[in-house]
């Protein structure tokens, strides 16, 4: 599974990289445009090993944004689960908050909470917490009737029991969002790096692009790419041993 | 004809006052030239357009010419638009006055790292034999909020456009401003430059003649005192968000980093503060090897 | 104790016609009651109804004396997959009542896959655990909407009469399509026939067995012919 | 509903612009960090006008980036649900470009492909349609046994029949995902244009920012606020009306 | 036509116990035959079992002779709720079948509501949609898992009746609770009883009725009476 996920992003890297090189040959670009290979490796040989303890860094961010925008969306999604008022408030609040590209919120957030790590940590829940919040209101939206039922008639029925039922059905539906909500995290702290930090990959980046240097920012990508593929591949791996061993699933099922 | 396509480094503002009248005052089309005039940006990278054909013009800085001549782009240089770089620091005049390098001691400067200014910023402390230990170094973005609630005391701006903006902003709550100049000190780090590619000079030499011509001659005509009233209400059209008196402002402090003197011819290129800014990039590591960036300097020079 | 419906009248949103149309009878209560009828002629609709109390759809037409809590079971429902049934059980058995649950157990044969998850019973063993978790709570009158449907006939009977013998003060209302039983162990019967006939409803009396009962056919025969002609 | 959007939404930005005022005046600030009402107000007064066109103009991209998004998120989603090695692959390929942040990506998208309106829409694109993949994704691989048992036995299952058994029986989730996915269309437009174009109230911002004016980002979040409300709005109540007249539902259920 | 099974054993992954031990039997076919035993026995892992043919759990422990397709219906089947259950029936019925169709949806009773959403279907009447478009397929043995265990019992004898009449050379295993409707129209009755009683399977011939049958009370009672000691 983890070396599925690596090779793979492999091949996805090279097929973009020879789409680039492509181009470059094709219409007879110079290495500022777009770098050859020696261009490639020489950076590489470089940057490489510095780059890859930036992501690193990255992503340990990441794991702690995410795990904060899991919060985040089960608790507005809970909350805002309901079609009261303050439901739908909460949502209103959550869906604007979300409206406001994070580059137009930053500088307010670097004015309340100065540029360390909190503003990154800030910014990274921000990107990645509002996609599962659409797909934990979903879910907590729709009633599950023929288990609910008896909890609703004898008065045992409350939010918790709720949100546990609603989440047990749909668990294959929360992982697929939670190990994918992993890239929404780095993505998200990339970002936040990139308009504010001094550390970690994003703020790498936002160097090579000062410097429009294509090769660094190729190089770049690449160890994001391995660094989040293994990443994710240990998410989903997790996912599915909790799948399998704790809930112990509809073991055998004949249809 | 074909459009011809300018691209700028910046944002559409005073900064750029030139360009702008040169397409809005229609002195392009004076010269018979179709020219479409865009925006630069954060974004944008001129001397790539060149390349790729989206560009026939382009204002590039002179270490943008550098790192891409170093990496094989074929870029000439036709027009070095600023004589003294914008790149300045501004701090407030409450705080100790930097009158030599050794003042910077001790302060807290910004820096945009991976920009000129991180370059221009390492030169001025080698020079002074400074250690990373004598002053304190903060990372720069965008925008200037760490510097306005002065948590960095010395910030770098361009002169002309937020430097004004600043300036203006601190005095309407009674707080004076000072700048620092590194050319002051003895770096003149080469700043925007008008730049095209080789082909281009060699296939349509004729086009690229007539295209200096008229975009010095609108620059003549916006940094002329006497034009003022026209230049700004030319700019106001492009620059809509900026208020009157900012703008105003910002053009006065322009006209000295295009024109320093009546004698200057505007655009001549300075080659000796170009090869001082290849020197620098050197040593700063910024390339490994010599371009020869005087041989691709082919406007009139000093 | 006593429940009556007074001219009940429903019809769904979208339909033309009332699934119910002044539906009027009484019952005396407590008892192991049952309600009978074809296939669509609205049993489901009316024990939801019933269900919702006066504050339902029913509203004022349904009078309920001496009777406070109402339960409504059926064969459909599921109980979460996180736990085995007998956590589940556990978790929702009133202190007071769980040796009543230890009872049920025993009677309902389901002692065996206490450990397992719901999603892994047959439908009979579903059913059970079901109901159980049901019997265990605090209600004057349950409904029973096919809930016993997937279990096999002998242990049906098993469960019936335990059921009788146990819950003696409480009304049910027991759903089935199995006609010798229904004639056999139900107190009152009230069949429902087709809207439109304009029959209305009828309450047949049933032979309401007792544990060690003796069968008497023909009055059994009886029982089912009666039901059978109030259809 | 509509007006209810509305209403929440000045009632969240007002909260936001008090809070803000109230650091303002706790720890002395200056009107260059943050503005007073009289600067807001005044800067309203110059600026509602035009960044409210803005807005319109960057919701036009955002209309067709949401289209183009749900497509494609529809597309790989389904292409993507099968755990076979070309369902795992694309859905690495659509991790991967996702885990990269598209600040790095822009700068290439805007060199290849010129700063006209079509980087635009693809930048808002690719921002919004990954977490509606995630959903169509999980939503996708979840069978739906009891309906699609008789066509798999029959040989009739084909994949649309599939996708359409598995998105009705969770146009709960779909509708809520699609009509909150606007907003991240928006503000994928939003950082596109902020990026690199010059059209558009993303680009306002940015001069905006260039500036550190406060004033005028809290005017632009302003004309973005109201009219992403508007548009989540029609969204909703569109949504509602398909969901109740077009796949006329369980009606009138008792339980 | 033949089917039989040979040493059958399953038993489920997480489970102590087989569900199915040594399963030995064979069974003529055609004819509506019977698979019965109380609740648990493992009459649905069986009929899936037997679904899934030779490349299925069972593999080479199955042995059919000219039963080539096998399909697999139960009582807990949805159809889609896009369209009414009228129009599904439509597109899932062969060109060539659709008298059939039209005749079953006759004899079902169904013409009322196929106007109708799925959902908004009784029990019973979900359990007859669900059953018609299974016998409007090509098929050699199609078993019936309590498919119609929700219909009462006039219209579930009306169907069998039916069935039985215009499918003579089908083989069908009808899996019932309901122990003297399955002793009076089903040809051959597998009776499962729990594996480790170690009784195996007993294949109990049945009455099987046709249409227009006059019942024989104690024929019934000795079927019934074989059934149940075989369990
Ligand atoms: N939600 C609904 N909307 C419209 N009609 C409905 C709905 N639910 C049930 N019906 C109709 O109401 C009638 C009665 O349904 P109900 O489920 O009450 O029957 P029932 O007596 O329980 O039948 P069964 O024995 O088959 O379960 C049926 O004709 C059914 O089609
Ligand atoms: N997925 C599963 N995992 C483990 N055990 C299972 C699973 N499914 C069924 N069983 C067990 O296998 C046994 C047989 O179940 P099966 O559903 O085949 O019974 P059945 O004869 O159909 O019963 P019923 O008449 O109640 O439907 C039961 O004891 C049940 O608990
Ligand atoms: C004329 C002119 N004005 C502003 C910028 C934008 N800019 C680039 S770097 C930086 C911060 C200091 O390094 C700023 C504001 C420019 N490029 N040219
Ligand atoms: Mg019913
Ligand atoms: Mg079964």
């Amino acid at each position: 599974m983890l070396f599925r996920r690596i090779y793979q992003f492999l091949i996805v890297y090279c097929l973009g990289v020879t789409g680039l090189l492509a181009i470059k040959y094709a219409t007879g670009l110079s290495n500022y445009v777009i770098p050859d290979l020696t261009l490639l490796f020489d950076t590489a040989r470089r940057m490489l090993t510095g780059y890859f303890f930036d992501v690193l860094n990255t992503l340990s961010v990441t794991v702690l944004g995410q795990m904060v925008s899991i919060f985040m969306a089960f608790f507005v999604g809970i909350i805002g689960r309901k079609s009261s008022w303050l439901g739908s408030f909460i949502k209103v609040m959550a869906y604007n908050i979300q409206a406001y590209p994070i580059v137009a919120l930053a500088p307010i957030i670097f004015i309340l909470m100065g540029d360390g790590f909190l503003s990154r940590l800030l910014i990274a829940s921000m990107i990645c917490y509002f996609p599962l919040l659409l797909s934990v209101l979903g879910i907590m939206a729709s009633p599950i009737k023929d288990i609910e039922h008896f909890y609703i008639a004898t008065g045992r029925m409350r939010w918790q029991l709720e949100v546990k039922i609603r989440a047990f059905e749909n668990l294959n539906k929360l992982t697929t969002v939670i190990a994918g909500s992993a890239t929404l995290a780095m993505a998200g702290t990339i970002v936040a790096e990139f308009i504010a930090a001094d550390q970690g990959v994003g703020y790498s980046i936002r160097i090579a692009l000062y410097q429009s240097d294509l090769a660094r920012i190729l190089v770049a990508l690449f160890s994001i790419g391995i660094i989040i593929s293994v990443y994710q591949g240990i998410l989903e791996t997790v996912g599915e041993q909790i799948k399998t061993k704790w809930f112990a699933p509809k073991g055998g099922e004949l249809l | 004809g074909d459009t011809l396509n300018y691209r700028l480094k910046w944002l559409f503002n005073t900064s750029v006052a030139g360009d702008i009248i040169a397409d809005t005052g229609g002195f392009f089309k004076k010269a018979g030239l179709d020219v479409s005039v865009n925006e630069g940006g954060a974004g944008k990278n001129a001397i790539k357009e060149l390349e790729l054909g989206y560009a026939n013009f382009g204002v590039a800085s002179a270490d943008q010419v550098i790192r891409a001549l170093e990496k094989g782009a074929d870029v000439v240089v036709l027009a070095q638009l600023f004589q003294v770089n914008p790149m300045q620091w501004i701090y407030r005049s409450d705080q100790p006055e930097i009158r030599e390098l050794s003042d910077l001691k001790g302060r807290h400067i910004g820096v945009t790292f991976g920009g000129n200014d991180e370059t221009i910023m390492n030169t001025l402390l080698a020079k002074a034999g400074f250690t990373s230990k004598d002053v304190r170094i903060s990372s720069v973005r965008f925008d200037f909020t760490p510097f306005l609630k002065k948590e960095v005391d010395v910030w770098p701006v361009y002169r002309n456009s937020q430097g004004v903006i600043l300036e203006e902003r601190l005095a309407a709550e009674g707080e004076q401003v000072k700048f620092f100049n590194p050319a002051d000190y003895g770096v003149a780090f080469v700043a925007n430059s008008v730049v095209t590619s080789g082909t281009m000079l060699k296939k349509h030499p004729e086009t690229v003649k007539a295209f200096m011509t008229a975009l010095l001659s609108a620059w003549e005509f916006a940094v002329d005192p006497a034009n003022e009233p026209q230049v700004l209400a030319q700019i106001k059209k492009k620059d809509k968000g900026t208020k009157n008196n900012i703008r105003q402002k910002q053009l006065k402090a322009t006209r000295p980093l295009i024109k320093p003197d009546k004698g200057t011819k505007i655009g001549i290129i300075d080659v000796g503060a170009w090869q001082q800014t290849e020197r620098i990039m050197i040593q700063e590591k910024q390339i490994v090897a010599p371009v020869d960036v005087t041989s691709r300097l082919v406007g009139p020079k000093k | 104790m006593r429940f009556e419906c007074r001219d009940l009248t429903f019809t769904y949103p979208e339909a033309d016609n009332p699934v119910l149309e002044n539906l009027t009878f009484s019952m005396a209560a407590p008892g192991f009651n049952a309600v009978f009828g074809p296939s669509g002629v609205g049993k489901t609709s009316f024990a939801r109804i019933l269900a919702g109390g006066n504050s339902g759809p029913g509203g004022n037409a349904l009078i309920y004396e001496g009777i406070a809590t109402i339960l409504y079971s059926y064969n459909q429902e599921r109980l979460p997959g996180w736990a085995n049934t007998g956590r589940h059980l556990e978790k929702v058995c009133p202190q007071k009542n769980s040796d009543l649950k230890k009872e049920l157990v025993k009677i309902f044969k389901v002692e065996a896959f206490l450990g397992s998850r719901f999603s892994q019973l047959s439908m009979g063993q579903q059913n059970r655990m079901n109901l159980i978790r049901y019997l265990i709570q605090d209600f004057d009158l349950l409904i029973l909407d096919e809930s016993l449907a997937n279990v096999d006939e002998a242990l049906r009977e098993t469960i019936i009469l335990a059921i009788k013998e146990i819950f003696p003060a409480k009304l049910f209302l027991y759903i089935s399509h199995n006609l010798m039983e229904v004639a056999r162990f139900c107190k009152d019967i009230l069949v429902l026939s087709r809207p439109g006939k304009n029959k209305g409803a009828v309450v047949v009396p049933g032979q309401n067995y007792e544990t060690g009962y003796t069968a008497d056919p023909q009055a059994i025969d009886r029982s089912m012919l009666e039901i059978m002609n109030a259809v």
